[in-house]
């Protein structure tokens, strides 16, 4: 199943894809966007990727997931342009256990923003835009003014 | 001389004005010497003395060599999440 | 707002309850009827409450849950009749950061179990039922069969 | 003597044969006076030697002192979640 998608993410259908009958928990992370970054007033944004690695490296982060807990994973991304509280990511573990449930959600999340080439280029409200660089704040971007 | 394709994305793209960049350089290429020679490109200037680059889809060391056919994108920091 | 339903449980409802613009993480967890227990297969099951006292633990958890971490914390545990597979208890976590996403999370689900009055009558599929007591495994129950 | 009911769940209740009971006990009331009087009610032989008890909707602990009015439920082992 691809994690990357254009289309707005259904964290119900997500949580239904890892629900097996035997497991009970669902454990899950939604992360939505925000209306501020770096103390600039966010407007909307637009994801794009690397989508062949980027789709590598979901599927490999679920797989260590999968081998180090009993679990089951799904990952979505949402790529293209998103505005305020639309879901960017979303991860669901299905478990029997509760405690593999959150371990293997954080793991999952953490991996995703650490591993998957995935870019954010934000639009703020006062008319100015940057991509988003977490290892250097925010950078302004050198294609649009002020 | 072997010649190859870099892939850029996102800012990267931004800077140096193309979504794809063609290159030859001498055999054996290693991953710096690809960096090196986008960073010698008009734009390149402000790229970061070590970017990142992936080579078939994993993220390369500087003194990995790349092989004809090999898959090369330039990455800029990750922001995704 | 009730803690206690006797409706079906919407998770993206409960997610939507606890977002914020300048909260970004929603980390969830969802208890779903498993299909066994104990080693018996489960066809249904009851939940009944001391619902005063569920409905003022479920608020003093959360009120916990809102002093220790900066989050927005929303439970919901269905009471009556499920099926495998119908959603028991859902608790959604809004906040800035993952970190207290996670934690808070946790620590309402794992109270949520541990203080609130809330008993289990379960439905075998070799049409015996039981009370389920976690402190003691499986008990049979005294007024259905074997 | 004081009077007051004692509301029964789930296996507490179907033991007992009720969901609720009237109880009178001579003044101070505590809290084992309460469960011991609810053991020694037909059914009640098969509670445990300390079952919880709820106080106010809070648990109690068996020296508590009961007050007339205090709302009384005899808890079984929870099982939620």
């Amino acid at each position: 199943m691809a994690a990357l998608t254009t289309e707005p993410i259904d964290q119900t259908a997500l949580g239904a894809l890892v629900l097996r009958p035997g497991y009970g928990a669902v454990t899950s992370f939604v992360g939505h966007v925000r209306n501020h970054h770096g103390g600039r007033s966010v407007d909307r944004l637009c994801y794009s990727a690397y989508h062949q690695m980027a789709e590598r490296e979901c599927a490999a982060i679920a797989e260590e997931a999968m081998t180090r807990w009993e679990v089951v994973v799904a990952v979505r991304h949402r790529l293209g342009d998103l505005v305020v509280g639309d879901i960017a990511v979303a991860v669901a573990i299905g478990s029997a256990h509760r405690a593999e449930g959150f371990a293997a959600c954080r793991f999952v999340i953490e991996e995703v923003k650490r591993r998957v080439p995935i870019w954010k280029h934000e639009h703020y409200a006062d008319g100015t835009s940057a991509w988003v660089d977490p290892t250097a704040g925010v950078e302004r971007s050198e294609s649009e003014g002020p | 001389m072997t010649a190859f394709r870099v892939e850029l994305f996102a800012r990267y793209a931004e800077l140096l004005g193309a979504e794809e960049v063609a290159l030859e350089l001498p055999t054996p290429v290693t991953v710096s010497m690809v960096t090196d020679a986008l960073r010698a490109l008009p734009g390149g200037e402000v790229l970061p003395a070590r970017p990142v680059l992936a080579r078939n889809l994993r993220i390369a060391a500087p003194a990995d060599t790349i092989e004809p056919g090999d898959l090369l994108a330039l990455l800029p920091p990750l922001a995704g999440g």
